[in-house]
């Protein structure tokens, strides 16, 4: 049912900022930026919902937390970056859009260095040697 | 303190005169405002300066002088704020103001080939305060009447300027036109000609002193065409005219004999022998025109009853009653 | 929810009358007071954006653990 | 429902104010004509009616419409009072109060407090001189205002409601 609403926010929006486009296009953009904060605001608190889940079965399967936390602030800094880029891009600056995008990509890097070596080194040790 | 007289002063002026001393402002006869000069009074003959409290000063130095604002605005109150309107009466050199009073007027001229055709720059005031004595005339009165015609004789009122002849002759006029004597008999038509419209002080044709019922003013016309006028128009029992003396008037004063109207004039002159040797009142004199003199002085102040000529100019014998009483 | 739905209206709102005022004040020839509306309107409509992305920033910080 | 009738009220005001303005651009214009009509009239009764400073005030102010006639009458009933103060200050004083009843700006308030300087002072060609400058000078000025007028009146209608409908979005 939410999706109905946000369906009708985004088409109602989409008018809107049409509509002042060829007056002023600096608040077309404005539109766009607010709507899409607006939308996120409203998944927040679904997204908070998915998470505790993965916590609670993260708990329970023991894994190490430490791994969950990093897990979740990736796909934080991937919505972050995704959603900055797509704005740009409304705002037509592409060379910016991209740069966020590759910031977001080193980043989650950099994040998942940790992960990835103990992977590594777990693979290493199923290895015989 | 006449009322009439403080209404046309500047506020300045009016505080100034209100405190002059009582006996001085009832014989007021005249005001003199100049420019930056001394400010000036005439009263029972004599003159004083005024100072700036209302005193009386023998010395101009500390005398009050009026500032150019205070013309500017005396100008105005006299103009009714409307110096465009007064245009003839600039050209003639006086304003006559609601109570009778002439006020003189110098000041730069424009002159147009010759003619006065303005006066600008108005400087110097001259403000003739009018006197209207009722029963100025009852002591002459009795000396003019022509008994067996029921009407007046041609009378010549001779005296210097300033001696009361128009207050005379209006209340001749006055007391002609109400029946003399105290009215018992029937009053006759006058016919005023008010050139300088000193006589009746009309304003918008209308004039301010009482003349008696039966009186007809023409204000502000030559005396000339104005007898003329006169004769022809309200074909008046006496005619009264005031200053004669050019050769226009003498003629106009014969026509006014033949019409069979008697005719009270006035002229300047000390005594019978001075207007004798006047070249225009030398024939009126000659052809007995007139044929009552009287003469006024200032002996006892102003309007004094000097003496009394018949037509050979012979002395008409006065009773104690008319003779000099006090003024 | 409404809320932010009126939110969006009223930047539509603003945007569009601004975008009137701008144009009328143009014609009459006061261009300098044309720009200063657009201003004032753009400034209006950017707090109004700037705040809900504070709310969005803070929200997703609590929300990912960010420390 | 409260808000609503809120922002109506907003709204009407904001085309108020506009309007208003409107309408003060537009009598402008109107009103010197009158004046000029006024000063012309002031001319034939010096010119050729003769008739008295304060008479002619008050004659003149019965063919204007209110806020002019209101002015001359009480300059004309000053004047007949004879207060003992002089033309040019009565006339001087009683614009500068009647100004701010009228919708005229300085420029033409200026015009008439020269003009009030030689009112009633000297001759008549004088007069009738100095009138016809403050027509001429009235004139131009009249121009200027019918211009502005043509320019601006739709502006600030138009103006007016947009203020209002922002402010209403603002608030509400």
């Amino acid at each position: 049912m939410e999706i109905i609403q946000i369906v009708g926010l985004g088409l109602v929006a989409a008018i809107l900022s049409l509509i002042i486009k060829e007056q002023r296009p600096i608040f077309a953009f404005l539109l766009a930026a607010f709507t899409g904060i607006v939308i996120f605001l409203f998944l927040i608190g679904k997204i908070a919902s998915i998470i505790n889940v993965l916590e609670d079965l993260a708990a329970k399967s023991n894994i190490n937390t430490v791994f969950l936390k990093t897990i979740l602030k990736i796909v934080g800094i991937a919505y972050i970056a995704e959603f900055g880029a797509q704005i740009i891009r409304d705002a037509g600056q592409e060379s910016i859009a991209s740069k966020i995008e590759l910031s977001g990509k080193i980043l989650i890097m950099v994040m998942a260095i940790p992960i990835v070596t103990a992977i590594i080194e777990t693979v290493l040790k199923l290895l015989p040697a | 303190m006449q009322e009439s007289i403080l209404a046309i002063l500047p506020l300045s002026l009016q505080s100034l005169f209100a405190n002059l001393p009582e006996d001085v402002a009832g014989q007021l006869e005249e005001i003199r405002i100049r420019e930056d000069r001394p400010l000036e009074i005439v009263y029972s003959g004599t003159y004083r300066f005024v100072s700036g409290q209302g005193g009386l000063l023998e010395h101009p130095s500390r005398a009050y002088r009026p500032t150019r604002d205070d013309c500017i605005r005396l100008l105005e109150l006299l103009t009714h704020y409307s110096v465009y309107s007064f245009e003839e009466q600039l050209r003639c050199g006086y304003i006559t103001v609601c109570g009778g009073h002439r006020v003189g007027l110098a000041g730069r001229t424009v002159t147009e080939n010759g003619k006065v055709r303005l006066l600008k720059d108005i400087s110097g005031f001259n403000i003739r305060i009018a006197r209207d004595i009722a029963g100025a005339a009852d002591r002459v009165l009795p000396y003019l009447l022509d008994y067996p015609a029921r009407k007046p004789h041609h009378t010549l009122v001779v005296s210097p300027p300033q001696q009361g002849k128009t207050t005379l002759i209006r209340d001749l006029a006055r007391r002609i036109s109400q029946g003399f004597p105290s009215g018992a008999d029937r009053g006759l038509k006058v016919g005023i000609v008010d050139e300088r419209s000193e006589i009746a002080a009309c304003v918008k044709g209308v004039p301010r002193f009482d003349l008696g019922p039966r009186t007809d003013v023409l204000d502000g016309c030559p005396k000339a065409e104005g007898m003329m006028m006169l004769l022809r128009s309200m074909s008046p029992d006496v005619l009264v005219v005031d200053e004669i003396g050019r050769p226009e008037d003498a003629e106009a004063v014969r026509e006014a004999l033949h019409a069979g109207s008697r005719v009270i004039a006035t002229a300047h002159g000390n005594g019978l022998e001075d207007v004798r040797n006047r070249p225009i009142l030398r024939e009126l004199i000659r052809d007995a025109i007139f044929s009552r003199y009287v003469v006024l002085s200032r002996k006892y102040g102003a309007g004094t009853l000097e003496a009394v000529y018949n037509e050979r100019g012979e002395r008409v014998p006065l009773t104690a009653s008319a003779l000099p009483a006090r003024g | 929810m409404n809320v932010d739905v009126s939110a969006i209206f009223q930047i539509a709102g603003i945007g569009i009358i601004v975008a009137m005022i701008h144009t009328v004040l143009k014609q009459m020839g006061k261009e300098d007071m044309a720009h200063w509306a657009t201003l004032i309107g753009f400034v209006i409509v950017m707090i109004m954006v700037l705040s809900r992305l504070n709310d969005l920033f803070s929200e997703i910080k609590a929300i990912f653990l960010f420390q | 429902m409260l808000k609503l009738l809120g922002a109506v009220l907003i709204l009407l005001a904001g085309t108020g104010f506009g309007f208003y303005q409107a309408r003060q651009l537009a009598n402008r214009p109107r009103q010197i004509r009158q004046l000029i009509q006024a000063l012309q009239r002031m001319e034939t009764e010096i010119a050729y009616g003769f008739t008295f400073l304060p008479e002619a005030m008050i004659k003149v102010s019965k063919q204007l419409s209110s806020p002019l006639s209101h002015l001359f009458q009480q300059i004309g009933q000053q004047l007949s009072a004879s207060s003992g103060q002089s033309t040019k200050d009565v006339w001087q004083t009683s614009v500068k109060e009647g100004w701010k009843h009228t919708s005229m700006k300085e420029a033409e308030k200026e015009i008439l407090l020269q003009l009030g300087y030689t009112l009633g002072l000297t001759d008549k060609e004088d007069q009738v001189k100095h009138l016809r400058l403050g027509v001429s000078q009235l004139q131009a000025e009249e121009e200027q205002a019918r211009d502005e007028q043509r320019r601006y009146e739709k502006m600030w209608k138009s103006l007016g409601l947009l203020a209002g409908a922002l402010i209403v979005i603002l608030i509400y």
